[in-house]
C-alpha cells in the first residue's frame, strides 16, 4: 500500500500546495510551525475536507481528483484518525468507543469488544473500558483516541500529535507500543508533531511544512544535521544562517562575514550548536575565526545550561554554563561578543 | 456509582427572573383560573363516566402512536434537512411548518381532500385496497402525525444543528456507514433535543382537535379523544365539563411529562 | 361612560347629539351560523341609518356568552339556540326578554347526484352507508335525536359531528352519503349538496334568540339593530338563507 | 471570505429516506389538496379585498409581536428549567406545557377567567387601572403568547441541555456576571435551537384561532386574524374562501420562514 | 496574595486529597501522570468543582470551606484558567475572546480590545483578530486561550498545559513571554505540565502529584538531582531504585545488592543517569563495582544515542551509542551485563 497525494486547498490566508508520496509500511513525520497546514493536510487525506486542486491515490485507488471531480467519502477510505481534541464519542463508553471502528465494519460485538479490551490494556488503561469519555483526564482520553484509531488497521493512518497530552512515563511506553505497532504494519502512517524526538522515534521520514509548503523532507538524522529553515534549525537545537559563500568565507545578508572550515562557493546555510558559542566580554584572541558583537535578548535556564538569545548582525543562540553567567555578568541588554571556531560550523548548499 | 458535584448558582440574575416570572404568570394563571372555576363536587362522577374513561384510553393511545410515527418518520426529516444538500431544502423547511400555520379545520379539509374516499391517495386506496381511512382510529393517528409532527422536526433540527458535526466525520473515517453514524453518534449526541421535540409532540398530538374532527369524525371509543368531548360538552353548553376534561388531560400529561423527564433526564 | 369601556371596546361610544336616527357603533355577538344573513343585513342597514356602524363578532354561541359573563362590552347577543340565551339570561348579562327572530330545521343533505341513492329518513339507519350526525349533546344533535324518533327511524352514524358545519363539509366533499343538518347550512354550502324532502322535518324546530344587553353602551342603536333584524329587512334576509320566520 | 468547503455526501441512507419520504408526505400532500381545490380564478379578488388585508396585517403583527414576547418571557424560562435547581423544577416544567394539551377553546375560557373584566387579574387591572384587555388586540397577542411560547420554551430548553456548559465555567472564571455569560455565551451558543423555537412560535401564533375567538372574540381590524376570517368563511358557507386565505397564511409563512432562516443560517 | 489549599475530592476512584501552598509571586509547577488530579486541582482551585471537603484561602479569603459550606463561585474568584481543550467561545471572534475577560470586568469596549490586540501580538497572533475559533490551528487556539487568560491579571492564574500545542519554534518564544509576564506578577500561579524543561524554566517551585497525592515537591533542581518516585526519576531522566542501606551497600527488596560511594543507613533512594550505565556481554572487570545481568527490554532511538530498557533484579535504562548497540549485538530479548561506578550514583534518604 502506498500514498501518493498532491493536493491543493486555500483556507483562510493558508495556500496548502503540497505533494507527499508514503511508500507501504512507511511513517513519515510531518513536522511545522502553528498553522503550517499539517492537521489541514491530514483532514484533506481523511476525506473530511474536499481539496480544491490536485488528487490523492492511495493504493492506486483514486480518493480524489479535482480536475475529475472524484470524492471518495471518509468512511470509504479506510483511513484512521486521531485528532488534536480527540473527539470521542461522549455518549459511548470508553470501550465501545474503541470497538466503534470494528462494530462498523461488521465485527461481532463481542469480538469487537474483546480486542478493544486488548488495545485498552496495551495503552495502559485496564479497568477504564466502563468510563465515559468526559470522566477522563486529558492523557487518558488522547491514548484511547490512539486506540481507537489503531484498532481499525486503516490503510492510511493518520496520527495529529497523538502523544502531546501523555506524562513523561506513559509517553515512552505508548510510543513504544505506537512503534511496534506501526513496525508490523503494511499501511501508510502520518503522524504529525511538535517533538523532535518523537518525529526521529517514530519516523522513516521527516516531511516539514512551513505556510502550507513542503520546505525541506529527508531521513530524520539528515534533516536534524542539515536544517535548512529557521524552524527545523530551531526544532533541533541549531544556529542557523543563509548567506553567499565564496572560497572559505561567507557574506552574510546584514554583511557580516563568516569564517568556513572547508571551500564552498554560492548560497548556503551555515548551521552551528549552541554549545559551540563561546561567550565573551571582549573581543575573543584565541583560535576562533569568527567573532561577532552582539547584544543579549534574553536568557533562559534549560537544565544545566543557560540559552542566552543574542541580537547584532549575526543572531545567535548560545548555551553556556550558570557560572559563566555568573561570571560574565549576562543581563539583557548586555554588551557581548560570541565566537564561534569555523570546525563547528557545517556549511551546506541552500 | 459517585455523582460529580457540580457548582450549585443560588443568586438568578434578576434581568432573567423578571421576564421568566411573567412568562410562567401567563402560562400558569389560567390554568389557575380552570382549577378556580372546575365543578369540584361534580368531579368524581364526570371523571369516572364511561364515555370519559373510554375517551382518555383512546387519547392516550393515539397520541403515544402518532408520536412514534412521527419520531419515525420526522427524525429522518430533520436529519435531511439539517445534514443534507438537496436542492429546494429550504421550501421544503418552510413546507414542513405549514401544518403549524394552517387552521386545524383546514387540516382537516386537506386531509379529507387527499386521504377521503374521494381524495387522491384516499380514492385510490379506497378502489384498490378497499381501505377506508376518514372515521377511523387511524385517521385519527393521522391527523395527528399531521398536526404535530413539525414540532418534532423543527425540535430534532435545531438539535442537530447545534450538534458537532465533527463526530460524525470520526465515525465516517472509522468506517460507520452513515446509518451507523446516524444511530450510533448523530442521534445520541441529540437525545435531549429529540426528546423535546417528542414531548411537544406527544402533547401537542393529545390536545390536537380541528383536524381530528374534521378528518376523523368524532364516534365514542374510536375516533372520539379527550378535546372532542370536551369540544361537545362546550358546544352543549356545557363549560364546567370541558374545564373538568381540560384539567384531566392537563394532568394526566403534567403526570406523564414529569415522570417521563425525570427518568430520562435525571432529576436532582 | 366609563373609561375602561373606551379602551377596551371597539364598540366605541354613541355619537348621537340628539338625533332621532341611532347613530355610533353598534357591537353584536352572534352565533357563527348567522354569519352571512347578518353581514348582509349590516351593508342594508347602511343605506337607512349612515351614522350607525354595525361591528360583528361571530363565534359558537356558548363561547360568546362566556364572553360576555367575562364582562365583554357589547350590545346584542344572538345565539343558534334558546339554551345558551338562557345561560346568559341567567349570568344577567341579559335583563330583557330575549325575542325569537328565526327557526331552523333540519333537511336531509346528500353529496351532488346522491352517488349511495339516499331516499329517506330510513336509509339513515343502513349501516353500509356513511352517515353523520350531529352529537345528541349539542343544538343539532338533539334536534336530529328528536327528528329519527318521530320518524321512528334508529340511525347508525359513522361520525357524530360536535358542530354542524362538519357534517355538511363531509357532504359536500363526499365523504358522508347522506347527513341530518339545517336547511340554512345545506343552502351555505351550495351545489355541492342537495337536499332530500323529509316530511317529518317540520316538526323538529331550532330557535334564535336575539337581545340587547343589559349593559350595552348604545342601547338606542341596539334597539334600532334588533327592529331590523326581527322585522324587515331582516325577515327577507333570513328568508333568503333558509332560516323560517318565527312563530 | 473564503468558504470552507464541507464534504457534500450524496448517497443518503436508504432506511431514512423511506420514512423521510413518506413524513414529507404526509405533511406536504395535504397542501397539495388544498391547491388543488383552490378557486385559481377568484383568488385575485378574494386576496386584495379589503378585509383580507386588515387580517392579514393584523396576523403578522400580532404573530411577531407575540414571537417577541415569546422570546423576552420564555427563554428565561427555558434557561430557569436547564440550569437551576429550583424546588419543584420538574413540575413547572410539566406545567409550562400545558397550553399545549389544552384544547385552545377551553383555553380561551381559562384566559377569559383570568384576565377578563370580572377576573383575578383582570379584575384587578380594570379596577386600578381602568385596564380592560379582552377584545383588544393586546388580548389577541395574550392569547397567541399563552398558546405559542411552550413551544419555545421546550425547544430552547432542549437546545440548552444539549449546549457544552463548560464555556459558561470559563466565562465565570473571566469575571462575567451570570447575566453577562448568559448573553454572551449561552444565548449565542444555543442560537438555532433558539431559532427553532421562535419559528415554532411565530407560526402557531400566525395560525392560533380557537384561544383567540374566546379571549379576544372576532372584531375586524383588531381582534380577526387570518384564522378567524376563515372560519367566519366556512360558517358563511364559503369553504373556498377558507381554503384561499389558508393558502395565503402558507404562502407568508413559507417566504418569511424560508427568507429567514436562509439569512440566519446561510444558505448551503 | 498567596493561596493556601487543603483540598479532598472523590471523583470515580481518584481520591484526591492534597494540600497546596503558593505564595505571593510564586510560580508552581504541577508535575505527575495521566489522571494524577492536575486537572482535577486545577478545577476545585477555580470553583467550577466542589471539594468534599478541606478549605482554600485565596489571600485571607476563603474561597471553599467544605465544613462550613461556604463556595466562592467562580466569577467571583477572579481566577484566570487555560483549560486542556481550550474552550474558545465558538461563536466570538479571537480578539472577543481575548478582550471577553476585560469587558466583563467593566472596561470600555474599545480599551479592552486594545489591550487584546497587544495581548496577541505577544501571543504571534497578529492579523488573527477576527478570526472564528473554529478557523485556527491547534497552537494558535492555545495561545488564544492563554492570552484571554493572562489579560484579565487574575489573582490566580491556572495553566492546564499551556504549551503542550506549540511548536518548536513558538514555544521557547510564547514560554518567555509568559515567564515574563509571570516576573512581573504579584499573584499565585499554578502551571500544569508534562515538560520537564518548562516546568524547570516556569517554575519557581515543583510539585507532583500522584495519584490524587502530593509525593514531591521543592525546588525544579532538586527534584531534579533527587527524584523520589518512578514518575520523577524517568521524567527528569534518571534510574531510580529504592533500598535498605547499611554503610557502603544497599540491598534492593529483589534481593540484589547496590554499592555505593558514601556510606548510608536505612530506606535510601539510589539514583543514577542512564548514561552512566555501560553495558557488556560478559560480566565486567573494571573499576565499576555495580555489575547485574540483565535481558533487553527494548531498543529505541534518541537523539544520538539508543536508550536500552533493560530488565532483571536490578532494571535500568542505559543510553549507549548505536556503534555500542552493532558492536555488542543488542536485540530485545538478549543477555547483557549492566555496569555502573559507585561514583556516578547518588543516594539519599527515602
Ligand atoms: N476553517 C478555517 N477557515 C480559515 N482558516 C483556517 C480554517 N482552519 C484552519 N485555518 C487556518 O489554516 C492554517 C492551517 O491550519 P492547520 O490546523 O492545518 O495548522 P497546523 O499545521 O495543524 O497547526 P498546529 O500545529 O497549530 O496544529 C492556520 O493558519 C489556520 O488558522
Ligand atoms: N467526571 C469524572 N468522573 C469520574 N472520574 C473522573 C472524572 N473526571 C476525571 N476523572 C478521573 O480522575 C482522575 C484525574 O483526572 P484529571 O483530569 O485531574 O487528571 P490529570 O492529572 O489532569 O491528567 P492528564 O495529565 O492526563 O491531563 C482520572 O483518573 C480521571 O479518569
Ligand atoms: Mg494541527
Ligand atoms: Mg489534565
Amino acid at each position: 500500500m502506498s500514498l501518493d497525494a498532491d493536493l491543493a486547498l486555500t483556507r483562510g490566508d493558508l495556500a496548502l500546495r503540497i505533494g507527499l508520496a508514503v511508500g507501504p509500511g512507511e511513517v513519515v513525520a510531518l513536522l511545522g510551525p502553528n498553522g503550517a497546514g499539517k492537521s489541514t493536510t491530514l483532514q484533506l487525506l481523511a476525506g473530511t475536507l474536499v481539496p480544491d486542486g490536485g488528487r490523492v491515490e492511495l493504493d492506486g485507488v483514486t480518493l480524489d481528483d479535482a480536475a475529475a471531480g472524484v470524492h471518495v467519502r471518509p468512511r470509504e477510505r479506510r483511513v484512521g484518525m486521531v485528532v488534536q481534541d480527540y473527539l470521542l464519542f461522549p455518549r459511548m463508553s470508553v470501550l465501545e468507543n474503541v470497538a466503534f471502528g470494528l462494530r462498523s465494519r461488521g465485527l461481532p460485538r463481542d469480538r469487537a469488544r474483546a480486542e478493544a479490551r486488548g488495545w485498552l490494556a496495551r495503552m495502559g488503561l485496564e479497568g477504564y473500558e466502563r468510563r465515559r469519555p468526559a470522566e477522563l483526564s486529558g492523557g487518558q482520553a488522547q491514548r484511547v483516541a490512539l486506540a481507537r484509531a489503531l484498532i481499525v488497521e486503516p490503510r492510511l493512518l493518520l496520527l495529529d500529535e497523538p502523544l502531546a497530552a501523555l506524562d513523561a512515563g506513559t509517553r515512552p511506553v505508548v510510543r513504544a507500543e505506537l512503534r511496534r505497532h506501526l513496525a508490523g504494519y503494511g499501511g501508510c502512517t502520518l503522524v504529525v508533531t511538535h517533538d523532535p524526538l518523537e518525529a526521529m522515534v517514530l519516523g522513516d521520514r521527516v516531511v516539514v511544512l512551513e505556510r502550507g509548503r513542503v520546505v525541506q523532507q529527508g531521513p530524520p538524522a539528515e534533516v536534524a544535521r542539515r536544517p535548512r529553515t529557521d524552524y527545523v534549525a530551531r526544532l533541533v537545537g541549531l544556529n542557523l544562517l543563509t548567506g553567499t559563500a565564496s572560497g572559505r568565507t561567507a557574506e552574510l545578508p546584514t554583511g557580516a562575514v563568516v569564517a568556513l572550515a572547508h571551500d564552498a562557493t554560492g548560497p548556503v546555510h551555515i548551521a552551528f550548536p549552541p554549545v559551540a558559542v563561546t561567550l565573551s566580554l571582549r573581543r575573543p584572541e584565541g583560535s576562533a575565526r569568527n567573532a561577532w558583537p552582539l547584544v543579549i535578548a534574553d536568557l533562559e535556564a534549560h537544565g544545566d545550561l543557560v540559552r542566552v538569545t543574542a541580537d547584532g548582525a549575526v543572531p545567535v543562540l548560545a548555551d553556556v554554563t550558570p557560572l559563566a553567567v555568573a561570571d560574565l555578568g549576562l543581563e539583557p541588554g548586555g554588551q557581548v561578543w560570541a565566537s564561534v571556531k569555523a570546525s563547528e560550523i557545517s556549511v551546506y548548499p541552500a | 456509582m459517585s455523582r460529580t458535584r457540580r457548582r450549585q448558582d443560588p443568586r438568578v440574575p434578576a434581568v432573567l427572573l423578571i421576564p421568566a416570572a411573567l412568562g410562567v404568570a401567563i402560562l400558569v394563571l389560567p390554568m389557575v383560573g380552570l382549577v378556580l372555576r372546575a365543578p369540584w363536587g361534580g368531579l368524581p362522577s364526570i371523571l369516572t363516566s364511561d364515555e370519559v374513561l373510554t375517551a382518555l384510553r383512546l387519547s392516550l393511545v393515539t397520541a403515544t402512536v402518532s408520536t412514534g410515527v412521527a419520531l419515525v418518520c420526522g427524525v429522518p426529516v430533520a436529519w435531511l434537512l439539517a445534514r443534507t444538500r438537496l436542492p429546494g431544502r429550504s421550501v421544503l423547511r418552510g413546507l414542513v411548518t405549514v401544518p403549524l400555520v394552517l387552521p386545524p379545520v383546514v387540516g382537516g379539509v386537506a386531509l379529507l381532500m387527499v386521504f377521503g374516499r374521494r381524495g387522491l391517495v384516499g380514492g385510490w386506496l379506497h378502489d384498490t385496497f378497499g381501505i377506508s381511512l376518514p372515521f377511523t382510529t387511524e385517521a385519527v393517528v393521522l391527523a395527528q402525525v399531521f398536526v404535530a409532527m413539525p414540532f418534532l422536526i423543527v425540535a430534532v433540527e435545531g438539535a442537530l444543528r447545534t450538534a458537532d458535526r465533527r463526530y460524525e466525520d470520526v465515525a465516517a473515517t472509522l468506517g460507520a456507514t452513515s446509518w451507523t453514524t446516524f444511530r450510533r453518534v448523530t442521534l445520541p449526541g441529540v437525545a435531549p433535543g429529540v426528546l423535546a421535540g417528542a414531548v411537544l409532540c406527544w402533547a401537542r398530538a393529545l390536545g390536537e382537535f380541528g383536524a381530528t374532527v374534521t378528518f376523523a369524525g368524532s364516534f365514542p371509543g374510536t375516533t372520539r379523544t379527550l378535546p372532542l368531548e370536551a369540544y361537545v360538552a362546550i358546544n352543549a353548553g356545557d363549560t364546567e365539563v370541558a374545564i373538568v376534561l381540560s384539567l384531566l388531560m392537563i394532568a394526566v400529561s403534567v403526570t406523564i411529562l414529569v415522570g417521563l423527564r425525570d427518568r430520562w433526564i435525571g432529576t436532582s | 361612560g366609563d373609561d375602561g369601556d373606551d379602551a377596551a371596546a371597539p364598540s366605541g361610544v354613541a355619537s348621537g347629539p340628539g338625533d332621532d336616527a341611532p347613530g355610533g357603533t353598534v357591537t353584536v355577538l352572534a352565533a357563527a351560523s348567522l354569519t352571512e344573513s347578518f353581514e348582509t343585513l349590516a351593508d342594508q342597514l347602511g343605506d337607512d341609518h349612515p351614522d350607525l356602524e354595525i361591528v360583528y363578532s361571530f363565534g359558537p354561541s356558548s363561547g360568546l356568552v362566556e364572553q360576555l359573563l367575562a364582562g365583554a362590552p357589547a350590545d346584542v347577543l344572538a345565539t343558534a339556540d334558546t339554551t345558551t340565551m338562557d345561560d346568559a339570561v341567567a349570568g344577567g348579562v341579559v335583563d330583557s326578554a330575549p325575542e325569537i327572530f328565526a327557526r331552523n330545521t333540519l333537511a336531509l343533505a346528500v353529496p351532488a347526484g346522491n352517488p349511495a341513492g339516499v331516499t329517506g329518513l330510513a336509509d339513515l339507519a343502513n349501516p353500509d352507508l356513511r352517515i353523520a350526525i350531529c352529537e345528541p349533546q349539542v343544538p343539532c344533535g338533539s334536534s336530529a335525536q328528536r327528528l329519527l324518533d318521530a320518524a321512528g327511524v334508529t340511525a347508525a352514524p359513522d361520525t357524530l359531528t360536535t358542530d354542524v358545519k362538519e357534517a355538511a363539509s363531509l357532504v359536500a366533499l363526499g365523504e358522508a352519503d347522506a347527513a341530518l343538518i339545517y336547511l340554512t347550512d345545506a343552502a351555505a354550502v351550495g351545489d355541492a349538496v342537495e337536499t332530500i324532502d323529509v316530511p317529518e322535518a317540520n316538526t323538529v324546530v331550532n330557535e334564535y334568540p336575539v337581545a340587547v344587553l343589559a349593559d350595552a353602551p348604545n342601547p338606542e342603536g341596539a334597539q334600532a339593530l334588533l327592529d331590523a333584524i326581527t322585522g324587515e329587512p331582516g325577515r327577507s334576509i333570513l328568508d333568503a338563507a333558509g332560516f323560517l320566520p318565527a312563530q
